[in-house]
């Protein structure tokens, strides 16, 4: 049916994606991709739908209601190894390191992890960096017994600190333009990546079905969907327009402060291109996560990534 | 009310992250007010959706429930019990369930404000004076004209009290859904100002929907006034 | 048309069960317009509410037209000691509710509201709501509701006992009239001897609580009558005095305090 | 009930990790009996206190708006209007106040079910028949005696609509409450099992929050039945 | 002890207003019983709601022991035309009510209250609820709620219009003692002649709507008068002649009669 047109004009897919959470910088390459056209090139339509995090990205994707989806990749790591979502493959990293951080303000004189001793640290109840913290601090030389954590609400975390209610927080590094307004103070940030190198920020995933049905999808949606990324951290101030349009509430200084932080996070090491996941570091990645107790072992790199979207050089 | 917000942020020399005071709350709103308008608009349908389902939905259940007290006794505790599991809770599943998009929202705005009108409902419908209802079966009037004629009429004061206690509810439902999904309405606008510790703009949506909360109260109440113009006259 | 055969009701109460009616046996002929009397509390309410089938016997029957009464049924109308208005309904529609719950057309029956509305001298009123009226002028409007029935019986309680002396004979006439003219058996609970000998065929005597048929006294005074001078003034003096002298005897309330 | 949630898992062949059968749900129970009992047991508390603190407060605001049309005009639509504020948008705010622990969840019962009771006790005060009214000011009954001996006690049958409403709010509340510091409860234990995708756990957790809330509601009817016997009486 | 003066009071509806009453002059001695009679709807309950201060006056002022009336006062107790009985509260309860809110102990007007229940036969009720009496049982409860606070001035709606003939006289005697031993000043509404020639010093002819001041009949029978036999049988038909006459007359006479 399509012969009386172009050669070119192949019939496009429609697709839909969830991001990570919300419409904030970290997620602006999307929509960048769609409004500079990267999707259409490729034949593709998204339909961009605001996430909520791990458990309901999961949930959309499982239930077939977006076909792809970003997401904290060792929380979800989490999840596989555990048995009890197994359903995805991640095609793509966005962040090549965790962006999972303790942070605090200066004037706590907290600059080291061991400066946490005997202090409380609030992070999001149940969250990766809670999950987390007991391996970073014996990393990083601490006993994890020694820090009091407060699980609370995530959008509890700025508060708490601001208040002094609580010494540290665990969060995103990405909040820090936010905790910086809301305490009026300067802000501390110790990445988890110094100690655990080998974690993966926010990744893009995708089911192993369409994989199988529709490789070309999924080959194109990603090169898109990184063309976008890697535009986005080249050109901040403009990623941060297209998604102040989205939502005007998110100011423009706010989106390229998020997306300045994140780049060097988004840059692989060695001139690997944007989005590259490396075998290894995703088994030390398991191996680490299987280390603090979090999951049995069993789980293979190839349960949670298909390597072959992003080539390595 | 909004002297008194001012002088407490003043007295207390509230800090504007927490409390901002109304100024800073006024600059927010400048700052976009056609967008923020745009998604009080959005939130406003949902909420009004979901808030004219769940009468209709409420009241024909009420009718049910009324009709047979076999029925009632043998689904009311499980109504009851329903209605207390957090809706928060179930809200990824709805999602999954209905989709993304306004869907939820509704949902939640529903679930939310359904309760309280088939309670009040139910109240007034029990509530009908003994001399009424005998007169009406004296007059051999089936039970729908009875129920239309005397019980609901007499109910209406009560029913409005639910529907009253419902509007709030609507609104907290549509936020609730749209903090879930925040792809639009004000519940958005909360949750991603919070994310840029922009707390000014959570509170100009805060007002927002306070606004928008008395006026949906008024309404429901000026309704009343209209509807049920005899219930004050024979109260004192 | 009535038959009212060992009928017995007792009330349950949290402190203790209440007797109103014991054994209660008679007959209403068809057309018939029976008075009933009887001190207060000694079960007259209940036995129109176990006629019109409101609320069920406790022994005994009650059959209309040859019918166990179980439940009401529409060819009976009863007028309650308290009005029962709708209070969000205008004088003219709480008349006009029995024709709508009967599934007729409310526009064939207006006129006929309007004609009872005016007979009970409410014409002014057709639009206001209940609570704008005085007791006797609601006590009118139920009235006005149990007569656009047009029913075979007619179960009154109390009627007229809001009313002023002369609203109260007129509508006596009114109600006599409509009683030969439609045929319609009455069964009329009042508190007066003389509405009692002025409008009945028959008038029952019930004794105090428990209620018992204490005796039926003919009227034998033809008709049309009508209140103050008429032929009959001595028979309607004896049949008062006897009637008056029967509630006196059945006094079985205790004797009012000492004077 | 439960037989239509197992028929319903069954045909549509739900994947446990969406909507969980019956028997997964008992098993992820007998997981952690006792755990989750206690767990039931923290967040009823808070349930209660709030509930009750709620009941007081609201009480005592309906009589003070019941006395003084005056300051009912003035702060009513402030009051419906921070009603229809969503108080999960303020939750933050609330941690910061109050703090960790039980505090924010009691606040949280409170906030959801004061307004329920207060509109419901308000209508009820304002329904008092006017016969019953007029022979109160006949015996020139000071306000509060015609308030204590009339009004209220009228107002009985309303007031418990409100309480039988609130009953629900006021679990939802504390579980909002335990989400947004999931320390402790039901609300942490649907926290932690839906991070983990433990959905049966996360079921189990949501079924006694519904019998929770069955069984409070139908403890307040009884209250109302042992309360208010005369109301059932003289209503048809 | 009562003074009425150019008392007018309009109720505006919806549709339109009523002039209840217009334009009343009336003086009532201390310790006077002033019968009220008049047509169902001429005003008779809102002449006693004004004087109660239940309502205000559209023009006009009533002045109780020479004071204006702008609220109720502890000294007046009313009878109203419907019970108001609490559901709540059991018969002797409600019998207690003024006690309570008059401050007084009720231990000590328990006995007080059992005496005018059993005064009105309701001695075996005093623990029921107000929805298990008859409707007379029901007046009675709310007679003896204002008898128990032995006022100055009793203001009365038809207090006797849901009992029987032999109850009613009774109460009547009961309450003419009363009126005579305690020296109450009495307004008492009625729509029953024979009952106004027995209790009243004077009666109150209300013309129909609006309500003015007809006439008023002084009742020259001495005291203490008693139904049926006594020696003023002529007097008695003669007043009772004459009122009904004048209840009459100004339904065909729509004219303000001059006083
Ligand atoms: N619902 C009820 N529950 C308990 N007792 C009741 C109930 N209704 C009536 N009774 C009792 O039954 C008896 C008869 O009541 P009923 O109303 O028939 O009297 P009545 O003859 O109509 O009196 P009245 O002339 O005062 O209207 C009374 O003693 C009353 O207390
Ligand atoms: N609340 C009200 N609103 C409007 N009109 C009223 C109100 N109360 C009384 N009226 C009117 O005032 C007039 C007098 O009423 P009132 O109750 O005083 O009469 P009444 O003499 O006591 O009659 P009845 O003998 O029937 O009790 C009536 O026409 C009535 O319609
Ligand atoms: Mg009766
Ligand atoms: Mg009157």
């Amino acid at each position: 049916d399509d012969k009386g047109g172009d050669a070119g004009n192949k019939e496009t897919d429609k697709v839909a994606y969830i991001t990570a959470f919300g419409a904030v910088g970290r997620d602006a390459f999307a929509w960048v991709a769609k409004e500079k056209g990267f999707f259409a090139e490729v034949g593709i339509e998204v339909d961009i739908k605001e996430g909520a995090g791990n458990q309901p990205n999961l949930t959309a994707l499982k239930a077939g209601q977006v076909q792809f989806a970003a997401l904290d990749f060792t929380g979800a790591v989490i999840q596989a190894g555990k048995g009890e979502f197994t359903d995805w493959r991640a095609i793509a990293a966005v962040h090549q390191q965790t962006l999972i951080s303790v942070m605090t303000t200066k004037d706590t004189n907290i600059t080291t992890p061991k400066d946490l001793a005997g202090k409380t640290m609030a992070t999001g109840a149940g969250s990766v960096t809670e999950l987390l913290f007991p391996a970073y601090a014996q990393l990083a030389g601490l006993d994890p017994k020694s820090v009091k954590i407060q699980g609370v609400q995530t959008t509890a975390l700025n508060g708490l600190m601001a208040s002094r209610q609580v010494d540290a927080l665990g969060t995103f590094l990405l909040s820090r333009g936010a905790l910086a307004t809301a305490s009026r103070k300067e802000v501390v940030i110790l990445p988890y990546s110094d100690y655990l190198r080998d974690l993966f920020g926010n990744a893009i995933i995708t089911t192993p079905k369409l994989i199988a049905d529709d490789p070309d999808l999924v080959q194109r949606f990603t090169s898109a969907a990184l063309k976008g990324l890697q535009y986005s951290i080249d050109n901040p101030e403009e990623a941060a327009t297209i998604l102040n349009k989205v939502k005007p509430t998110y100011t423009v200084a706010a989106g390229k402060g998020e997306i300045d932080a994140m780049a060097p996070y988004v840059k692989p090491a060695g001139g690997a291109p944007v989005g590259v996941m490396d075998e290894q570091r995703v088994a030390r990645t398991i191996a680490v996560l299987q280390g603090s107790g979090l999951i049995p072992s069993g789980l293979t790199p190839a349960n949670v990534v298909d390597f072959n979207f992003v080539k390595k050089p | 009310m909004i002297s008194l917000w001012w002088a407490a942020t003043w007295v207390f020399d509230a800090d504007p992250f927490f409390v901002p005071a109304p100024p800073d709350v006024v600059e927010a709103f400048t700052r976009l007010p056609t967008y923020l308008l745009e998604q009080a608009q959005v939130t406003l349908l949902e909420t009004l959706v979901g808030y004219g389902l769940a009468t209709v939905s409420a009241i024909l259940l009420a009718i049910l429930l009324a009709a047979s007290r076999t029925i009632e006794r043998m689904t009311f505790p499980t109504i009851a019990g329903i209605n207390a599991i957090p809706k928060v809770a179930l809200a990824p599943l709805f999602l999954v369930w209905v989709g993304f998009g306004p869907e939820t929202k509704v949902l939640m705005a529903l679930l939310l404000c359904f309760f309280p009108i088939l309670v009040s409902t139910m109240a007034g419908l029990s509530s009908t004076p003994s001399d009424l209802g005998e007169m009406s079966r004296s007059l051999s009037a089936s039970w729908w004209q009875t129920f239309v004629k005397v019980r609901l009429p007499w109910a209406l004061p009560q029913l409005f009290v639910g529907l009253k206690v419902a509007t709030a509810l609507a609104i907290i439902g549509a936020i609730i859904g749209e903090v879930i999904n925040p792809d639009k309405g004000l519940g958005s606008v909360i949750v991603s100002s919070v994310q840029t510790a922009d707390t000014p703009m959570a509170f100009a949506a805060l007002t927002l929907l306070a606004i928008m909360g008395a006026a949906l109260f008024y309404a429901v109440a000026a309704l009343e006034r209209v509807l049920v113009p005899w219930a004050r006259a024979i109260s004192s | 048309m009535i038959k009212i055969a060992g009928l017995s009701r007792t009330f349950k109460g949290k402190s203790g069960p209440v007797e109103a009616l014991q054994n209660l046996n008679l007959e209403i002929g068809n057309g018939e317009f029976l008075a009933v009397i009887g001190r207060s509390g000694c079960g007259k309410s209940t036995l129109l509410r176990l006629i019109a089938g409101l609320i069920p016997p406790s022994q005994g029957e009650v059959l209309v037209a040859g019918e166990r009464v179980t439940r009401p049924r529409r060819d009976v109308a009863m007028v309650f000691q308290r009005p029962a208005l709708l209070p969000w309904r205008t004088v003219l529609d709480n008349v006009l509710l029995p024709v709508e719950i009967f599934g007729m057309k409310r526009a064939q029956h207006r006129d006929h509201a309007m004609r009872l509305l005016e007979m009970t001298g409410l014409e002014g009123f057709a639009k206001r709501l209940p609570h704008e009226l005085s007791g006797g002028m609601q006590q009118r409007v139920s009235l006005c509701r149990a007569l656009i029935q047009r029913p075979k019986v007619m179960l009154m309680d109390e009627p007229f006992s809001a009313l002023d002396a002369l609203t109260r004979e007129e509508l006596a006439v009114e109600l006599q009239r409509i009683h030969i003219e439609l045929g319609t058996t009455v069964v009329f609970v009042t508190h007066s001897i003389q509405e009692a000998v002025l409008l009945a065929d028959r008038v029952a005597v019930l004794s105090a609580r428990p209620g018992r048929l204490n005796k039926l006294v003919e009227v034998e005074i033809p008709r049309p009558r009508s209140f103050g001078h008429n032929a009959h003034m001595e028979q309607v003096a004896a049949t008062s005095a006897e009637l008056h002298q029967l509630l006196l005897g059945n006094e079985y309330l205790p004797k009012p305090a000492a004077e």
